[in-house]
């Protein structure tokens, strides 16, 4: 690949004329229906797929249109932020105390947030209490993604037919690939590792159980341990991960999480709705254990999210825990 | 036509960050290209909500020393929309970066309309 | 102390989601039985809220210890109700109908988490069914996309792969137009909930400030939901996601997503906007062209089809354009008529699906008109219930689509301004689709060529093997009658729930 | 006999039910007699055919639904009615399950379902505009409500004309006739052009005469518009069938022309053209059936559809030539058979319309398309008797034909005549 100088890289990366992604990955082939092609053959395969569906006379005028439709690609967006910049020049005032969303919702969370939730940050005490509701969903939100990346990449053996040929090969195709991302014993990365995963995991826990005292919460603090957990797979690879993380654990933190947010929300709810009292102390604020149940249901957020993330991961590399 | 489009200049920047993360999504032919438009765009959609929320001269709305004025914070609302953007937007890129390795390795290519073509000549 | 029964959508809500999140540890089996029992479970509470808000007027629920509009709230009424209920009732069809080839089509490592999915899916359409939040309706919308992309691209080839992905990009297009509507939306009245934005803009529109930015706010909501459901322009990724993903997700998408949305989109004109402001503003007249072009385009490209199920998937444009007709005519009566096309081309366009693939099956799963001939004498029960829903799409009496047609006629003799266009739109589409539907009709019922006797593939299917399927088709039909000769009740009902909204 | 019978109640505006007055009775007279004929002319005809189980399925169905039709008391149950018939009779048409009866079967539901929904939009504006859609003598109309919108009620009043009038065979929309006829099986073309397509006449009876009230069309530019239609489509009708070769699709063009005689007497809105074009109505049911069914038991014995193969046919079946001859004079209207006092009416009560230019017109156009139907119908008679010196006897020996031919085309053979002699006795003395 010939080196460019900043300006014409960043000029093709615009006009796409040749894109680095696409130039520099290998092409590697994982089923029977594509045939195994080099990048020529299938250069030139597309082409002639090109020829195939708009017939060869007018392949210039194709061309025409691929340029004036980034021209006009181009245009759109002016039009769009021109109609979005009338909008903003009749917004309120930015950081005025009167503007209409400072209203008297504001002023109820800010004045008795403290005692209503028991929590000194109010914007956990606002999303893990006033509006849990829309938290519960969006917690459920992650978890559907999760649900369909495992479907997307997920590879693993058929119950019915345990000797599938093509699954296995898959599979197996799959970790050698993994074999690449393996560390082969690198002193350093490992030392490094065993350094700063510890702090790392320990940070996240600090943000987890502080969430309704300081900056932070659930999900930030489930997002820096699965970091920690992603840098200590790819230090030690998998078959040291497996050992404490494999996916029945996944799984069953997954739903243990989710269940109890679901259900301990559920009573809140329920007894809020209904007038009774739910008989959840809200402690002395400030106190680590306080603020009734954020704490609990951050400590559940942090495990899904942190799960979830290492979850990501892993499927994106090898398809599977 | 009177604006304030000076005072909101901030707002209007994330309107542009946004226009240009929406066309991209919806113009761009390359995969990655329309996964980055639409971290773009979720990226602007935050920024006008921060804004939203802020008020001069007020700090971030965690008591400290039990002053429980609404004059010292600023309006945590926008926040919490902001937290729970940010949880959805990351799903869906999760989704779509999978989404897009499928296709990758089935078609070894990140433009969607090679990728109609190899669909309308395998004529599945 | 309130009812018990005004906890029904709470619980509803709150079982649809540990459900999902218990499937996952569960075997397919199981997870099958799960969800049966939730459908189940779900629409009786629902029916139930129905019956409880005739005897006593809707009301709001409070979701957490704080009233509104400090804290979410879920709002129970007729139309909430019906519609839960009518959901429930259409999801629990389709996925018996299409368990066949679920067992088929599906890894069986991974029937559990199609379950989860189409879980999460109830749980996202209960939720803004019943919700009285906007922010709350972005985050179950959120949930219902993702939710239904699995859906797309669960039975796993590379149609319904790059389907999925034209679904996501349209349907992410979407939700950011209806975020950024809610931003504005928020930034002028200074409110989340449904009913309190409702009083401020009505107060805006007196004082008559900020103008363009609540018109903006209303077209980017409406727009974001138009793309999601796949109104004309935005429907490129539809005849793919509905003609290659397997048999009861189409269905479900079909009959349920879009129409997710658009009771969203109904119940956002009524309740945030107001109906009004909305028919004051003229976006209306845009979604009237629209869903025009959206009705011609539809019924047009599905008379080009040769493939049974892209037919009826292009058929479902049509109908949506149907749909959005109603909604802009900006009549009492127009809305009506389309809430009620949503009943009926939600239980009619699921019946063509499921019939459809009992042909194809009996075909030898090719789905080309040319191997489809005489594969009504194959699969009678298939073969019936396609008629069936053809003869109501096409409008025949007693037969649910009739009822619509009808509907659709008063409203747009209703209004003197749209009638000669909606009148020439309806006379073509009409047409249109006797055309092709009693194409297939007459095709799937004339007598098979030689060349196909006894070809493998090309079986009869006898009733006792296929004793779900069976079920699921008569009740489709059932349902059908019922909703073409008991009309008069539901539209009662429809016209009470739609008071209950203003 | 004003009872009415409600079977079914959609909501207070919307019911199927059923009650009896005069149309229904004539138009039950027809239909069940030549149903009964048909049926038993199909014993003969259908023998030794496949599916004989659905055919007589759809042919008793189709039955039940007409007699339905005519007993229907308001136009919601008519319309509902009307479209199951088209749906119930298609499969008459498709029979035979060949590729042309395929298409043909789907031209007639296609122009069927076109010309419903022009009925549909029209029968929507009339339901907003008049009392309730009961049928009554002299129409239902709302005048408070129709005052400042006689323009759409006029619309709605034409597309239910040209609505009605595709299943009639009016022109433009006819050519669904002329491709079904010929397709179907003889008993089935017989009852199509005996009944099916009279429907439309009594929809379009039903909606101008019983519900909307002719003084309200009467000379306005819907009458005039209306009545160039039904001229052109005598002349074409009665021209076409004169070139035509083969013997069924004549018989259809010229159903098509005298069909539109009975439209020509409906559109004239006086009494004595209404009286004629319900004898035509009789007249032309009665002598088409029998023709059809005729053609279709020449069609078996020469093996040819054409009209050339019936030379000397006479010279075998006199008894079945002269029952067309009969028949024919009927249609072309000559004493003492039905059609010609049918005819009679009709021009007396068009020349004693005071319509500038249409009441020389009529009777013009009527006596044309006279000399043309005996211009083609004739022809075959006389080819038929005296087929001339060159004519050479094709080798088929003459097959003696059953019962289940002579006695239905008999007894309609008969009945033609009847109508000209004690029309009383069908007009249920309306005269």
């Amino acid at each position: 690949m010939k080196k460019r100088n900043l300006f014409s890289s960043l000029l093709d990366w615009v006009w796409e004329s040749r894109s680095d992604l696409y130039e520099n990955m290998t092409i590697r082939d994982d089923d029977e229906e594509v045939n195994v092609i080099t990048k020529a053959e299938h250069k030139e395969d597309i082409e002639k797929v090109k020829e195939k569906v708009f017939d060869a006379a007018d392949r210039g005028s194709f061309r025409k249109w691929r340029f004036l439709y980034k021209i006009l690609a181009v245009v759109f967006a002016v039009f769009f932020s021109a109609v979005l910049l009338i909008t903003v020049g009749q917004l309120p005032k930015i950081g005025e105390i009167n503007n209409p969303a400072n209203n008297e919702v504001e002023k109820r969370y800010i004045e008795k947030g403290l005692e209503e939730t028991g929590a000194t940050n109010i914007v956990a005490g606002m999303i893990l209490d006033y509006r849990a509701f829309d938290t519960l969903g969006e917690s459920h939100v992650l978890f559907v993604a999760a649900i369909a990346v495992t479907i997307l990449l997920r590879l693993d053996k058929s119950e019915r037919d345990p000797e599938d040929t093509k699954i296995t090969e898959t599979i197996t195709e799959a970790e050698e690939e993994d074999k690449i991302f393996e560390p082969h014993h690198d002193a350093i990365l490992q030392k490094v590792a065993m350094l700063l995963v510890p702090i790392i995991i320990l940070f996240g826990i600090y943000v987890i159980l502080n969430g309704h005292l300081s900056p932070g919460g659930g999900f930030s603090g489930g997002a820096i341990i699965g970091a920690g957990l992603i840098l200590y797979l790819n230090a030690f690879g998998f078959e040291n991960t497996e050992r404490f993380f494999n996916e029945k654990v996944y799984k069953t933190v997954i739903f243990s999480g989710l269940a109890f947010y679901a259900l301990a929300k559920c009573y809140a709810f329920f007894c809020g709705a209904n007038g009774l009292d739910s008989h959840i102390s809200k402690g002395i604020p400030g106190h680590i254990l306080s603020a009734g149940l954020i704490l609990p249901l951050d400590i559940a957020v942090g495990c899904v999210v942190a799960c979830t993330m290492y979850a990501f991961y892993a499927m994106f590399r090898k398809g599977g825990l | 036509m009177n604006t304030n489009l000076l005072n909101n200049y901030a707002e209007a920047v994330s309107m542009i960050i946004f226009a240009i993360g929406f066309t991209n999504l919806l113009l761009h032919k390359n995969l990655i290209k329309k996964i980055i438009g639409l971290n773009i765009m979720d990226t602007a959609v935050y920024l006008f909500l921060a804004l939203k929320g802020y008020i001069k001269g007020h700090v971030a709305p965690i008591i400290i020393d039990g002053v429980v004025e609404p004059e010292a914070y600023i309006n945590p609302i926008p926040s919490g929309l902001v937290l729970t953007g940010i949880v959805v937007s990351v799903s869906v890129t999760a989704l779509m970066l999978s989404l897009t390795i499928r296709l990758y390795k089935r078609y070894h290519t990140l433009d969607l309309d090679e990728i109609s073509l190899r669909l309308k000549k395998e004529g599945l | 102390m309130r009812d018990f029964v005004q906890n029904f959508p709470l619980f509803s809500i709150i079982l649809c989601l540990v459900s999902s999140s218990a499937s996952s540890l569960l075997k397919g089996k199981a997870a099958k039985w799960v969800n049966t029992v939730l459908i189940c479970v779900v629409g009786a509470m629902s029916l139930t809220l129905t019956f409880y808000c005739l005897a006593h007027g809707s009301f709001t629920y409070t979701m957490g210890h704080v009233p509104a509009p400090w804290g979410n709230e879920v709002r129970g009424g007729v139309l909430e109700g019906a519609m839960g209920t009518f959901f429930c009732l259409i999801m629990l069809l389709s996925m018996t109908g299409g368990r066949k080839k679920l067992l088929e089509e599906v890894e069986d490592t991974k029937q559990n988490l199609y379950y989860i999915l189409v879980n999460l899916m109830l749980c996202s359409l209960i939720a803004l069914v019943y919700t009285n939040d906007l922010f709350t309706a972005y985050v179950f919308v959120e949930i219902n996309t993702i939710s239904a992309c699995g859906l797309i691209m669960i039975r796993q080839n590379g149609r319904t792969i790059e389907a999925a992905v034209r679904y996501m990009i349209m349907s992410l297009l979407g939700s950011g137009l209806f975020l950024v509507g809610i931003c504005l939306l928020y930034d002028i009245t200074g409110h989340l909930l449904m009913s309190n934005i409702k009083e401020s803009v009505q107060a805006l529109v007196e004082s008559g400030q900020y103008g363009e930015p609540l018109l903006i706010a209303i077209a980017f909501m409406m727009m974001g939901l138009a793309i999601k459901s796949a109104l004309f322009p935005f429907h490129a990724w539809l005849p793919d996601a509905y003609g290659y993903s397997t048999i009861s997700s189409a269905a479900i998408l079909s009959s349920l997503v879009s129409k997710g949305y658009i009771f969203l989109l109904i119940k956002i004109i009524y309740r945030v906007i107001g109906f009004e402001v909305v028919r004051e503003s003229l976006l209306l007249n845009v979604t009237f062209v629209f869903a025009g072009l959206g009705i011609i385009f539809g019924s047009i490209s599905a008379m080009r089809e040769d493939d049974i199920r892209r037919m009826v998937s292009f058929s479902s444009v049509a109908q949506i354009g149907y749909i959005y007709l109603g909604i802009s005519l900006g009549t009492q009566v127009g809305m009506v008529a389309a809430v009620f096309q949503i009943l009926s081309h939600a239980a009619t366009k699921s019946m063509l699906f499921i019939s459809a693939i009992g042909l194809t099956d009996a075909s030898n799963t090719s789905r080309k008109f040319k191997d489809l001939t005489g594969s009504a004498y194959r699969n009678k029960i298939a073969g019936m219930g396609f008629a069936a829903g053809a003869l109501s799409m096409v409008g025949i009496p007693l037969f649910s689509g009739f009822i619509s047609k009808l509907l659709f006629m008063q409203a747009a003799v209703a209004n003197y301004g749209k009638m000669l266009p909606t009148m020439i739109v309806l006379a073509i589409s009409t047409i249109l689709n006797a055309i092709y539907f009693m194409k297939t009709v007459v095709r799937i019922y004339s007598p098979e060529r030689d060349l196909y006797k006894g070809r493998e593939g090309f079986k009869v299917i006898h009733t006792r093997e296929q004793i779900e399927y069976t079920c699921t088709v008569i009740l489709f039909i059932a349902l059908n009658v019922a909703l073409g000769l008991c009309s008069e009740p539901i539209l009662e009902l429809i016209g009470k729930g739609l008071e209950m909204f203003a | 006999m004003d009872t009415m019978f409600t079977l079914y109640q959609f909501n207070d505006r919307l019911a199927l039910s059923y009650k009896i007055d005069r149309i229904s009775i004539i138009f039950l007279t027809a239909a069940v007699i030549l149903f009964a004929c048909a049926g038993v002319y199909s014993c003969y005809y259908m023998k030794g055919k496949e599916h004989m189980k659905r055919y007589w399925i759809f042919f008793v169905g189709v039955l039940c639904i007409i007699s339905l039709m005519a007993c229907s008391a308001n136009f919601f149950t008519f319309y509902v009615n009307y479209e199951l018939m088209t749906l119930v009779s298609s499969p008459l048409v498709m029979h035979e399950q060949t590729k042309e009866a395929r298409l043909a079967g789907f031209k007639y539901l296609i122009y069927s379902f076109f010309g419903a929904y022009f009925v549909l939009f029209g029968f929507y504006v009339l339901n907003k505009y008049c009392v309730d859609l009961t049928f009554t003598e002299g129409g239902r109309l709302d005048m408070t409500l129709v005052s400042g919108h006689e323009g759409i009620v006029l619309l709605a009043v034409f597309f239910m004309v040209i609505g009605f009038g595709v299943k009639a065979g009016m022109w433009p929309l006819h050519s669904w006739l002329t491709t079904a006829h010929p397709i179907a099986v003889s008993p089935a073309s017989a009852v199509l052009s005996g009944v099916i397509v009279k429907a439309g006449v009594i929809g379009v009876i039903r909606a101008i005469f019983y519900l909307v009230g002719a003084d309200f069309v009467k000379g306005t530019w819907v009458q005039y518009t209306w009545l160039i239609l039904i001229l052109l489509t005598i002349l074409m009708g009665s021209t076409l069938a004169y070139f035509e070769k083969e013997l069924k699709k004549r018989l259809a063009y010229s159903t098509i022309s005298q069909v539109a005689y009975i439209l020509f007497g409906l559109a004239m809105f006086n009494t004595t053209a209404y009286e004629g074009a319900l004898m035509q109505f009789l007249a032309h049911a009665f002598a088409k059936c029998a023709l059809f069914m005729i053609a279709g038991v020449f069609i078996i014995l020469t093996g040819s559809k054409n009209v050339e193969s019936l030379r000397g046919i006479g010279k075998k079946y006199p008894v079945l030539l002269w029952m067309f001859t009969i028949c024919s004079l009927s249609m072309v209207g000559i004493p003492p058979t039905g059609g010609f006092l049918a005819k009679w009416y009709l021009i007396v009560g068009s020349l004693d319309t005071g319509r500038p230019n249409f009441d020389w017109a009529g009777p013009v156009f009527l006596l044309i398309s006279a000399l043309l139907t005996a211009g083609y119908l004739f022809t075959i008679v006389m080819r038929g008797f005296f087929p001339g010196e060159d004519y050479v006897d094709d080798g088929r020996e003459k097959v003696k034909l059953p019962l289940t031919v002579y006695i239905p085309i008999g007894v309609l053979m008969l009945l033609c005549v009847l109508v000209g002699i004690i029309p009383n006795l069908f007009m249920g003395g309306g005269m």
